[in-house]
């Protein structure tokens, strides 16, 4: 499935494509040297409980509002050309992609420090919460290691 | 009117997703919270602790903040987006 | 076009996948929770004067050599799950795929520092040169910012 | 015979991607140097500058080697990979 990418922050139900994401960012100048991405995606193992299934939800407009204020900082404070912030929401199965951040420099040092930077703070300020499910049932996670 | 909107741990101890406080042109958080606490007290409780931030459209505030009619208040469980 | 994901170490002419190579490295465990991607594409602009396009070639058999020294290094000092290690060699043109290294971890920490070490290190010990191509002519680089 | 490989800016100098030298059973890299000087003293003088890493057979190593027959001996300008 291809997704429209007519904003660098969205948030959305159906997955991503990180080579189609990746694609978009270049566009946005013939000097990008350096692209680092994260990828969060739904790992099995928490606090030695297995999980069967994620569940993400988020407050719609200001969690948007957010991820914009972090594209905006980044690009000012480390100097890089461009970024793109994108979260699921809904159900997400174990493996599979929960949040992507492309962070798009001339050179690698800047792209790694804003990208690292931007998830550390997507995780402190935007409003999503996820939900496990485990086969003790289901609980709403309260912290961000 | 005020909305109030809940999210995550704190719609499923309220059991709905908002409600509407009629608390005239401009009120106090704090008052706001008391009116909550007649019918929800467990949520007030919450509210009261310190692990829940509050938003008035869109925009994180302070305990001592002013609610004006037509606002959007909305009471945050702790993040835990991201991965 | 879509490449063979055989090894998790490639010096390759063909273009790359990154969805297809991050696919791949997530069978490695359920347990991945943060995969860092650095992405180094050709810039247009190197010490003022406009590039018109890259060549780099490698030492066959030693590069791929280094590359498997680093991957197996990240994984033990960093604790990451797994890493995976292209480059391309022959022509490339302005904003193409030059290398990638994908870094999978339970958490995001270890692969961040993993990737950005191993980008280092691929650019102090693997022997791979890079020519470029400028309106005054060709010019082997000399040096690794 | 001991094999030399020349990259990048040194195989330009050189003209060649390698040649091959009858240097007995056991020698060095200072009369392996020795000997290219007498055909190329341009790359002799590049390998004898700070600038040129030398590999036996994929591994780096230091001015002093001992290089031995069938040996590939290769001479590497500072790399530049990664992007």
């Amino acid at each position: 499935m291809s997704t429209a990418l007519e904003s660098n922050i969205r948030i959305q139900r159906e997955d991503f494509v990180i080579t189609d994401e990746i694609e978009a960012i270049k566009k946005a100048s013939r000097n990008i040297g350096g692209i680092v991405t994260f990828l969060g995606t739904g790992r099995e193992l928490s606090k030695g409980e297995n999980i069967s299934q994620l569940n993400f939800e988020h407050y719609p407009k200001m969690a948007e509002k957010k991820l914009e204020e972090i594209r905006q900082q980044a690009i000012k404070d480390y100097g890089i050309i461009e970024m793109s912030i994108i979260h699921r929401i809904g159900e997400i199965e174990i493996g599979e992609n929960i949040v992507l951040i492309v962070a798009a420099g001339e050179h690698r040092k800047e792209a790694f420090k804003a990208c690292e930077w931007a998830i550390t703070e997507l995780k402190r300020i935007t409003p999503i919460w996820k939900r496990e499910t485990t086969s003790t049932g289901e609980v709403w996670v309260q912290d961000t290691p | 009117m005020i909305t109030v909107k809940y999210f995550a741990s704190l719609r499923n101890v309220a059991g709905k997703e908002e409600e509407q406080f009629d608390l005239g042109n401009e009120t106090t958080l704090e008052k706001l919270s008391d009116e909550i606490e007649k019918t929800a007290p467990k949520i007030s409780e919450m509210i009261r602790g310190n692990n829940v931030m509050v938003s008035v459209n869109l925009n994180v505030v302070q305990p001592g903040a002013i609610i004006k009619d037509g606002d959007e208040v909305a009471f945050l469980p702790p993040f835990s987006g991201g991965c």
